[in-house]
């Protein structure tokens, strides 16, 4: 039911959807987050991405956190697929796709589940700008998102 | 023994991606194996014992600085996290 | 920036996905809504469903409620697709996609448009069950959804 | 004249999927369309002046019972929505 990959290689959204509609017809609702490569991060140009990771701890936390999202919601089918390696703008950098028989656990689900691997699994960005190269820094946004699910369920 | 893993900007900034220490005492905590990195020169003082937020994992689960060590263990140090 | 379309064929959710993403590449989030035909409704097993409109004015609802949500968020492009005619279990029946900088204005944008679409869109549903063909019923948790909106921004 | 319209199960009970009707007032309103509507027979009586939630569009907007009708508007009735 659980999906957790890492991989170099691109994915196809629309596959990896009609996977998890067809793995259970009792499921009436598929929400889908995809992450992108934007162009642009603190106001400089963006022309590539080197996506790092800590190979084995990071399946593990992905696990951890879907398990979470599975004790909060009624959840069907989670699929969290992550890239590594080289990127460029307009690539599509993580899929968390989450099946529930209702829409409301689906979107919860999926939010819940990005909102913590942004802040909990061990990856790391470094991208190439007009400046130069540079690690990206952690985002305050990113932090503040958590709080939400303390006060929910 | 314990293996030490050294990611992102940490790996680049100290040259080292892994090693394998020796525990230098029984009782040796997360916080004691830092205070000894830190001496090795200004780079791994910086990220030791300096403003850098540190990250530790003991077997690839997050643990405190109050954590204590054992022979066999994987010990990894990384910035925070910057996925998705 | 903004498609609707109101279609007898099925969709392609990966594709419409890669179509919102290339058309903006400073867009870093898109979160996508795939309602799906479920084979079971109130207790019934469901072998068929026939979707009707009103059309013309469904696409001005659907308009409506997305320039709505543009109104509450900063989003980028938007893309409605809803199927009608004859569907069968696990068939996709309506697609919502949404496009925006970061990714708590897609979640909230695209959970906002399918919450009033349910309520507020002219289509209506006629499933073929075990005990025979039947009009389906609204739900009381799509009037439900509604409420949590006026709380917000 | 008028167009109405009826959609879904309104459509299905009355046998009727489109029609024209001329205005019998000049300030008819929607109520008094829908009161007009119920004295054709049975079924009429029960979606018109029944239990029935009867939602009302003019010209494709929904509108409440006191709106006025002016000649060429189209008018639709039907159930509460269940799509998506």
């Amino acid at each position: 039911m659980d999906t957790i990959r890492i991989q170099q290689q691109p994915f196809d959204a629309g596959a990896e959807i009609r996977q998890l509609i067809e793995a259970d017809p009792s499921m009436g609702a598929v929400v889908n987050f995809v992450g992108v490569m934007r162009n642009m991060n603190e106001g400089d140009a963006v022309s590539e991405m080197m996506l790092e990771h800590y190979p084995g701890m990071t399946e593990n936390a992905l696990q951890k956190i879907v398990e979470e999202g599975r004790e909060r919601w009624q959840l069907g089918s989670v699929t969290v697929i992550h890239r590594v390696g080289k990127l460029q703008p307009s690539d599509e950098i993580v899929l968390v796709a989450v099946t529930a028989a209702h829409r409301g656990e689906a979107f919860d689900g999926c939010e819940f589940i990005i909102d913590f691997l942004k802040t909990r699994a061990p990856f790391w960005k470094k991208e190439t700008t007009t400046q130069g190269e540079r690690w990206v820094e952690e985002r305050e946004s990113d932090i503040a998102a958590l709080k939400q699910w303390n006060r929910q369920v | 023994m314990i293996d030490i893993l050294y990611f992102a900007r940490f790996r680049e900034r100290l040259g080292v991606e892994r090693e394998q220490v020796a525990l230098s005492t029984p009782q040796q905590t997360v916080a004691m194996l830092m205070a000894e990195l830190a001496e090795r020169g200004d780079n791994w003082a910086d990220i030791f014992k300096g403003t850098h937020q540190v990250l530790v994992a003991v077997n690839q689960e997050i643990v405190k600085p109050d954590s204590e060590l054992n022979d066999g263990d994987e010990v990894g140090f990384f910035p925070p996290v910057t996925g998705g």
